[in-house]
């Protein structure tokens, strides 16, 4: 069975990620070997210069348009740039990110500033969704970091994260180190 | 933790940096934060030990440090010397000593993760331009697949025929029209078969043909039908109303 | 300049039919380069076997999932059936299975209220067809049932459907007779 061609086929009609799992039990093959199947396909498009992109988010699989063609989409499109995410958010983010799943309250300790409306707004441009309750008094709700998230900050796992500087770091070094981790992923093929 | 080593060097270092450092409390806080060490563990003779030897390899007596420390080790002995007459009660000091270790320690957490927010905006400008798409509208099933049982049938019917029976309503008793003594479909074709034998045929002449008052009725509802299926034409002369053939139907 | 990847591009995030005319002002190309494009990257699918189909619509193009992976899609993105036959819908089924041909009339005087719209329903799942008029006064339609009737319900014929205890019989005796022949009609369906 040619999977490549049905994968590529339930990937563009999803639009959203597709979980690997699924994929695999739907087409009655391992996971190894839808994520193969990925792989072929993600590095035929990034060696035919195609127009398309497959990303690996965590767990899925998603089809985008190629980042070197942004700007040509934005025009056809008629998209404005998304507004950048401000500090303020950056920073719930940052905070969410790397300690999920995170309550708003830890979120409000570290910053000692009320955060309920970045939080909201996080919601909203789905970087992060709530994923249950903690079990202390008043239950208050837990939340994680979201496949968009990992999309919109090039990243193919939370594993890729920039590690976080320790005591003795400065934060430049981190960010060298990040900046190299994400190469490191998935799309790997794509950049030559 | 027997003997931790304290790196003053970095504790110094980091003091130069800081404009804000203030009091030997805040080098205490320092030291602790950066060597990660708990309160109780603090032994004031070996972090002096440590420092002499961090002065010597100086080779020169930093005046500034030397009174910052003095204040930090004096601070370090009252608290020690309070926490050991007083036992196991409460000391003020050592509180707001844990207190402002943690609020350090938070401090620097939420400093590393803005680090790491930068290091985030860096990687969100790099993946900006990849376009995700809305889901491919799906064609809806039309075709009915579920499977059934075909007792599911003879079980509905037999619910219906037991709801019918209290009611007194079995099949036999269903009043059914009675059926036409003469069948419209066979005089359809007839008219059909005349028209496209003689052309458009008065409508009173196409009636008169019949022979009985049910073939009349019969004449009647076939010309309704096939009017209703556009297979004839009607057209009212003055003098009467003129039946033909809709065109494509002469063959 | 590669237009074939931007379009690709555009075509991908877009979604909807793309306006022939809009690609090329926007790529400062003529509409005949945007088709020869075009050509080439439909002409590539179909020779790769992609999962992708390049579609041109009058003036505009799209793209669309391969519809020769359309079960594979529907069954991954879980598209639903139209819901199971109601209790209703049954009852008139089996009316018309049992009595065809059968008119409406002849339902709803059985089942004493309504049945235009159930009828209707039965017809557009394709489950029964008109199949002529009944020689009466108002000439009712007659329904029978369908090929797609006899796949649903597992029958090779009609002759095969359950036989029903004659209404004349001794109630005892016909139900008795009824559920064995309901289990008869079980086994001989649901067995092809």
């Amino acid at each position: 069975m040619e999977i490549d061609g049905i994968i590529e086929s339930i990937l563009f009609a999803s639009g959203d990620p597709f979980p690997v799992g699924r994929l695999a039990s739907l087409l009655d093959v391992s996971e190894a070997e839808v994520l193969e199947a990925a792989k072929r396909l993600a590095d035929f498009y990034a060696f035919e210069k195609r127009g398309l992109r497959l990303l690996r988010l965590e767990g899925s699989l998603q089809l985008c348009s190629a980042p070197e063609n942004g700007e040509w989409v934005r025009r056809a499109l008629d998209a404005r740039k998304p507004p950048r995410l401000s500090p303020a958010a950056l920073e719930v983010l940052a905070v969410i990110a790397y300690n999920q799943p995170a309550t708003r309250l830890l979120v409000e300790q570290l910053r000692g500033v009320d955060s309920g409306y970045t939080v909201g707004l996080l919601v909203e441009k789905g970087l992060i969704e709530p994923c249950g309750r903690l079990d202390v008094p008043g239950r208050p709700v837990l939340y994680r970091t979201t496949a968009a998230f990992l999309r919109c900050f090039g990243l193919s796992s939370l594993e890729e994260l920039p590690p976080l500087g320790g005591p003795g770091q400065g934060s430049a070094e981190a960010e060298a180190g990040a900046g190299q981790t994400v190469m490191e992923g998935f799309e790997d093929g794509a950049r030559p | 933790m027997a003997d931790p080593t304290f790196h003053l060097e970095a504790v110094v270092k980091s003091r130069e940096r800081l404009e804000d450092f203030d009091g030997p409390l805040s080098l205490i806080l320092q030291l602790l934060q950066k060597n990660r060490v708990e309160i109780k563990d603090i032994k004031i003779a070996s972090i002096l030990d440590q420092y002499l030897a961090y002065l010597a390899e100086m080779e020169r007596m930093d005046l500034e440090i030397a009174s910052g420390f003095a204040a930090m080790a004096s601070h370090l002995m009252y608290i020690k010397a309070r926490t050991l007459l007083r036992g196991t009660e409460e000391i003020e000091e050592m509180d707001s000593l844990k207190s402002s270790l943690e609020e350090l320690r938070r401090r620097e957490l939420l400093e590393s993760l803005r680090a790491a927010s930068e290091a985030l905006e860096a990687l969100a400008a790099g993946a900006e331009g990849l376009f995700t798409r809305t889901q491919e509208p799906l064609e809806p099933i039309k075709e009915y697949s579920h499977s059934h049982l075909a007792s599911e049938l003879a079980a509905a019917l037999y619910d219906l025929l037991g709801r019918g029976r209290e009611r007194a309503a079995l099949p036999q008793s269903v009043p059914l029209p009675a059926p036409l003594p003469y069948p419209v479909d066979g005089k359809a074709e007839e008219l059909l078969l005349r028209l496209r034998e003689s052309g458009p045929t008065e409508l009173g002449a196409l009636f008169a043909l019949s022979r009985s008052r049910s073939e009349l009725a019969a004449a009647l509802m076939a010309v309704l039908e096939l009017y209703r299926n556009e297979k004839i034409t009607l057209e009212d002369t003055g003098r009467g109303v003129m039946v033909g053939l809709r065109a494509g139907e002469g063959e």
